[in-house]
């Protein structure tokens, strides 16, 4: 059908060129914007689904294109790219319908749908990236991509936002082309191995090693939100909704999280970055993330700006799965990955549909949000939910592998940390379940602009959050499922750990 | 026999003079003489990927008594850009020009076109001391053609300050004689031996076009003759006349001069090139006028030019050639971004009426194309990904890192921070509030011009050609240069 | 006199006295003595005799033609900056006959020069520097014009030394022989075809020059 | 060579005056002065390496290379000479 060494490459294009159309449609041209990005969208889940049967198989699949002499970029796939770019197509889909609802009335959407296209390009270019040179120019790109979405909007907030967001992420990429050279100069082209590829130069570059895993790291934990990288992850949320949700729940802090996870599982190896000391200081930032972002959620009145910290809290669990010794917490980093993206987006989707509906956006105008939108509601409350940890919800399986993960290990610690976000995340998310189900409605809403019909609001708004919102339900309930995330997380695990 | 390197320069000689003779059909000869010129570079470029280097005996006499004309995978390559972007150049200029100042602008334009194919192909010592003067008063010439005297004073000091190089560079010809009896390149290099006369002619020659190629501190002179230029020159100054200044200055240095003088002056043309990347960088993020902002860029961009020479000096043969082909393709990426910048800019400033920076929002709103070129053209200033930049500073980092020479990678990696910052300056004005306000604000001003879709080709396909092409598909410029790597 | 002035005056001794060992040691060699004798040699291959103008208008004949393009450019680059400048008041009647003769004889040495160019020293830049001259003369005596044609032909002749130059290398490329390579037969008149060409291309832009801007005609 | 050296070094103190020149003093018209004299300078070195004793023939080549040289610094002083004009036009 598909030949396998081609399979990668057309999977990035599948919505790269949709997305060089877009650029050059009319803004009147909407159903022809729209179906390109429909076709670019399903076009791209059919390939992924030839893609997870390929890597099921174990057959090499691999696309390569040389840029200079020695310079290879490289997209394959092994099962760890193939969840993320599973995760990336399945969201991007779901979004694609929500920002067409979205962004019904706007200017400049040939852009904005142009901007949309290429960074999920960019996403699934650094998800299928198979050395670090191939990861570099994709996570460049997706600054890239990003920024004209982040400045969307025109405003000098906006401005704002997309300046600061620029500078951490230009930053951020220097530290990682530096990390990325030198780590060339010392071994040559980085490729990523399972179980890692450096074991030759320990006991040799240690001191080296230490200092270049810290800049890839430092890198990749301002896209991660790490503390003290996060800064622009709360000003980003100037960002139109869609933009906001692909942001905090696929594409830029899952490339950062991800980017971490091939570093220490595919690059050092998880035996090595354990023998030289790089996993207990990543724990720690991981921790202080953790408690952090959750700390300084519970004081936000905004309702996006309380999910933006709240991503930062919670995107360094996958982090701390991978610096936590031994496969299961691995296997609770790992499917993180996904579950936070799916829960994430549906709690994103549902804060757009309040601004755009009733012209809410703090958590003190939601009371009795639940009444007026109930559907819209019940999916922020699974996200919710799942955010905390409740069963059946996914983010408990995410949980539970996670503490699990920490006992065997030994790091009690690491369960203290859990416990504690957990109940902060009880604490910034019950208050607002409370308003919105039990308190009552206002006479009138800030800004009503969708009137109730027989849908509380459009149905491209409504739908996505309604089918994330069960997702994140399926994922935690069918978890043993062969297909689920976690049993592709395992799947991971075990191979990294060579078991 | 066509002799294909001679045509090069040739064929624009022609048409300059059919342009100037026939002043009401210049811009028509201009356009043809342009694509046959053009044919002929892309015929060179094929015949050394075929032949790996071309040499032609002008008048059949040899050397050393006869001049010769030559081409390899390096000046190839640079050949091909600089008619491709020429040619590009010229498309932009049918649009761009008023009637009154076209009939000035096509000889004189055609003639620096054939300087600078001459440069490219030169073997000859003298011979470039020549052309450079007449690619110098061509420059100088069409920079001044908007005759305000702002641009009239900086032509003015670019012509002089250029002459200071060319004397300077002319002496050292004058001594290199006298001591080898040859004007030829490669039977100078023959005959050449490290000692005082090598040094002597290696500083005077070196140094007169260091000056003439802007490298820090002797840029002084560039960045209000680029800014003040009409848009098409100013791109034709910042892309190309700059680089066939230091296409010599790395001609020299590689066949004469690197061999002979040791390693220091490789790593005092390092250190000037770092001063030129962070001078440069920050000027240009001080600017408030947007073709000012372009020239000092060219400064830094220049700089980052002259990194590779300790790098050269230093690295054994398979690496050299891995180097010298990322030099090219950097100067080539740029060759390509600054041209599409500067055309760009001219495009926004006939649009609105101005170039300062703080209020063109407006005029890039209104013109996409345009901004969607500044940012392509800004990426691969910047060297992000996917632009040809990007690739050629992996390769310097790299290979500084890997040499042990790790500041040199401090200065790369700094200049790409603070080139970040003077482009997104710009590109942030592409952000703003819908698009009946712009028009609003555009209106009130007198100056306006209407902006067709033909004159903004030629700027959004060149900085696709530095992102997209020299990004994607450079791998072949190594083979170009023989290297052998696998 | 400045700080910085002596600095540079040092600085500028210390240079000049390098430089006048490095040529010192230099000539000692005598390197150029091998080329000179391949060159006076090889004069009777030139289709000229004066050695110099062998070297000009065959062996380094590319020099020539880019110089000559040089020239081209400076007269186009002036007329680009605008009109020509106001000249000077009528001369009068002395300065008018010594014009009247002087002109003329200029012109004759001109010719004389380009002629004997060919086995002796003179050639077209020495005949186009009369020329020039002549046409100095007659704008300082009162001529706007510098005598010179009006600016139709005046461009034609302009372009004439390069026109003549190329025309003559392609012609004979597409004869079949090499760029700028003038076959034996026909090589004395070829160069002298050029250089005629390029006395009147250099005589008319050395006063065109002088005119510093574009004669259009139009005095305001 | 005593002549030869005479004239090289005559041709390399003219050099280094009109660097002296153009270096120290503002106005374009001396610069431009001071550039023309380096051109003799440079001019003179190659006629002294041209010489090879009354008996032999000169060597051509340098004699060729001054001529071009004449003109082309020529060439550049009009170009200069009508730009520095037209500043000192508008000026008033």
């Amino acid at each position: 059908m598909i030949p396998d060494n081609i399979l990668p490459a057309a999977i990035v294009l599948s919505s790269l060129i949709p997305g060089l159309f877009i650029f050059l449609l009319d803004e009147e041209r909407h159903v022809l914007r729209t179906v390109l990005n429909m076709a670019g969208a399903l076009g791209k889940l059919v390939l992924v689904g030839l893609l997870i049967q390929g890597v099921y198989e174990e057959r090499l699949i691999e696309s390569r294109w040389t840029l200079a002499p020695g310079l290879d970029l490289v997209l394959s796939a092994d099962a760890l790219s193939v969840l993320f770019v599973t995760l990336s197509t399945v969201l991007w889909l779901v979004t694609t319908v929500y920002a067409v609802g979205y962004l019904e009335h706007s200017s400049h959407r040939s852009r904005f749908f142009g901007f949309f296209s290429l960074c999920v390009t960019a996403t699934v270019g650094l998800a299928l990236a198979g050395n670090l040179l191939t990861f570099v120019i994709f996570y460049e790109a997706l600054t890239l991509s990003t920024y004209p979405l982040v400045a969307h909007r025109g405003t000098p907030d906006s401005a704002q936002g997309a300046r600061v967001y620029l500078a951490y992420t230009l930053g951020g990429g220097v530290l990682l082309l530096t990390g990325a050279v030198w780590l060339r100069s010392l071994a040559g082209p980085v490729i990523f191995t399972q179980g890692g590829m450096l074991s030759d130069l320990a006991g040799v570059y240690d001191g080296q090693l230490i200092a270049i895993f810290f800049l890839l790291v430092g890198g990749l934990g301002v896209k991660a939100a790490l503390v003290p990288l996060h800064g622009w992850l709360p000003q980003a949320m100037v960002a139109p909704a869609p933009v906001s949700a692909l942001l905090h729940a696929v594409a830029v802090v899952k490339a950062g999280a991800f980017g971490i996870i091939r570093v220490v599982y595919d690059i050092y190896g998880v035996v090595l970055a354990e023998s030289l000391g790089l996993l207990s200081v990543l724990a720690t930032m991981a921790s202080i993330t953790i408690i952090y972002g959750s700390l300084r959620a519970l004081s936000q009145d905004g309702l996006k700006k309380r999910l933006a910290y709240s991503t930062v809290s919670q995107v360094s669990y996958i982090a701390l799965g991978a610096s936590v010794f031994g496969p299961i917490a691995t296997i609770g980093g790992v499917v993180h990955l996904v579950h936070q993206g799916v829960m994430k987006i549906t709690l994103f989707f549902c804060a757009g549909n309040y601004a755009e509906t009733l012209g809410v956006h703090r958590v003190s105008e939601m009371n009795g949000v639940g009444r007026r939108m109930p559907w819209t509601t019940l999916a922020f409350t699974v996200g919710a939910l799942g955010m905390i940890g409740v069963p059946p919800v996914a983010g408990f399986v995410s949980k539970w592998y996670l503490g699990l993960g920490a006992a065997e290990a030994g790091s009690d610690w690491v369960l203290l940390i859990l416990v504690a976000s957990s109940l902060l995340n009880a604490a910034y998310f019950f208050p607002i379940l409370f308003r919105a189900w039990l308190a009552d409605p206002p006479a009138s809403w800030p800004e009503e602009h969708i009137a109730a019909r027989r849908l509380e609001t459009t149905g491209a708004l409504l739908w996505p959050p309604v089918v994330t919102a069960l997702l994140a339900l399926v994922a935690g309930l069918f978890a043993a499922a062969p297909v689920s995330p976690l049993e592709w997380a395992e799947l991971i695990a075990r191979r990294e750990y060579g078991l | 026999m066509i002799d294909w390197l001679a045509l090069t320069v040739a064929l624009p000689l022609l048409g300059s003079v059919l342009a100037a003779a026939i002043p009401a059909r210049s811009p028509g000869i201009g356009m043809a003489t342009g694509l046959l010129t053009t044919t002929a570079a892309l015929s060179v470029g094929v015949l050394i990927a075929h032949a790996g280097e071309l040499r032609s005996d002008l008048g059949g006499w040899g050397v050393p008594l006869g001049i010769a004309l030559q081409a390899d995978g390096l000046s190839g390559a640079l050949l091909v850009m600089a008619n491709l972007v020429a040619l590009g150049i010229s498309a932009y200029a049918l649009g761009y020009f008023a009637s009154g100042l076209r009939r000035h602008f096509w000889p004189l334009w055609l003639l620096l076109w054939s300087a600078l194919n001459a440069l490219f192909l030169a073997a000859d010592v003298f011979n470039i001391y020549v052309t450079l003067e007449l690619l110098g008063i061509a420059a100088a010439a069409l920079g001044a053609l908007t005759g305000g005297q702002a641009a009239i004073a900086a032509n003015l000091r670019y012509l002089l300050v250029g002459l200071l190089g060319s004397m300077t560079y002319l002496l050292g010809v004058a001594i290199l004689y006298t001591g080898l009896g040859t004007l030829d390149l490669r039977l100078a290099a023959e005959s050449l031996t490290p000692g005082p006369l090598a040094w002597t002619a290696g500083a005077l020659m070196l140094g007169g076009l260091l000056l003439k190629a802007a490298l820090f501190p002797l840029h002084f002179w560039l960045p209000p003759a680029h800014a003040q230029a009409p848009a098409p020159v100013s791109a034709a100054l910042s892309a190309l006349v700059v680089k066939a200044a230091f296409y010599l200055v790395l001609r020299l240095w590689i066949d004469l001069f690197a061999s002979v003088v040791g390693p220091g002056p490789g790593i005092l043309l390092g250190a000037l090139g770092a001063g030129g990347v962070i001078w440069g960088s920050w000027r240009a993020f001080r600017s408030e006028r947007l073709k000012l902002l372009a020239a000092y860029s060219t400064v830094a961009q220049v700089g980052y030019l002259f990194l590779f020479f300790p790098l050269l000096a230093a690295a054994a043969l398979p690496k050299q050639q891995e180097l010298l082909g990322a030099l090219l393709l950097l100067a080539l990426t740029h060759g390509f971004a600054k041209a599409g910048l500067f055309l760009s800019a001219g495009l926004l400033q006939k649009h609105a009426g101005h170039d300062r920076i703080a209020e063109l929002g407006p005029a890039i709103r209104s013109l996409p194309a345009v901004a969607f070129a500044m940012g392509l053209a800004g990426v691969a200033l910047v060297g992000l990904p996917p632009s040809g930049a990007f690739i050629a500073k992996w390769i310097l980092l790299t290979e500084s890192f890997a040499m042990d020479r790790w500041w040199w990678a401090l200065v790369v990696l700094v200049g790409t921070l603070m080139a970040s910052a003077y482009v997104f300056r710009l590109l942030a004005n592409a952000f703003g509030p819908a698009a009946h306000q712009d028009a609003v604000e555009l209106g009130g001003d007198v100056q306006t011009e209407k902006i067709g879709r033909m004159i903004q080709a030629p700027a959004l396909l060149m900085a696709l050609v530095a992102v997209v092409l020299l990004g994607l598909g450079a791998e072949p410029l190594w083979g170009l240069l023989g290297s052998s790597s696998p | 006199m400045t700080l910085r002035h002596l600095f540079l005056l040092g600085t500028l001794a210390v240079i000049g006295a390098a430089l006048a060992w490095v040529f010192w040691d230099a000539v000692a060699v005598q390197a150029p003595g091998r080329l000179a004798d391949m060159a006076l040699d090889r004069v009777p291959e030139s289709g000229v005799s004066n050695p110099v103008t062998a070297v000009l208008l065959n062996f380094r004949a590319y020099d020539t033609l880019l110089e000559l393009a040089v020239l081209m450019a400076a007269i186009l680059g002036i007329w680009s900056t605008g009109p020509d400048v106001p000249g000077f008041l009528p001369a009068g009647e002395v300065l008018e006959k010594l014009t009247a003769a002087i002109v003329p004889l200029l012109i004759l040495s001109a010719g004389y020069l380009l002629w004997v160019g060919g086995h002796a020293p003179g050639g077209a830049f020495q005949a186009g520097a009369l020329l020039g001259a002549a046409g100095v003369i007659l704008r300082l005596s009162g001529r706007p014009d510098a005598g010179l044609p009006p600016l139709t032909w005046l461009r034609l002749t302009i372009v004439l030394g390069v026109l003549a130059f190329v025309a003559a290398a392609l012609v004979l490329m597409a004869a079949g022989y090499g760029f700028l390579t003038f076959p034996l037969a026909v090589a004395k008149w070829v160069i002298l075809a050029i250089e005629s060409a390029a006395t009147l291309a250099i005589g008319a832009t050395l006063a065109a020059a002088y005119l510093a801007g574009e004669p259009l005609g139009v005095r305001t | 060579m005593a002549t030869q050296l005479l004239f090289g070094l005559v041709g390399i103190i003219l050099f280094l005056l009109g660097v002296w020149s153009f270096l120290a003093h503002r106005p374009l018209l001396r610069k431009l002065i001071a550039l023309n004299v380096m051109g003799a300078g440079v001019f003179h070195v190659l006629v002294a390496v041209a010489y090879r004793g009354l008996e032999k023939t000169p060597d051509p080549i340098p004699h060729a290379l001054v001529l071009t040289g004449i003109v082309v610094a020529v060439s550049a002083t009009a170009l200069a000479l009508t730009l520095g004009q037209r500043l000192e036009h508008e000026d008033d």
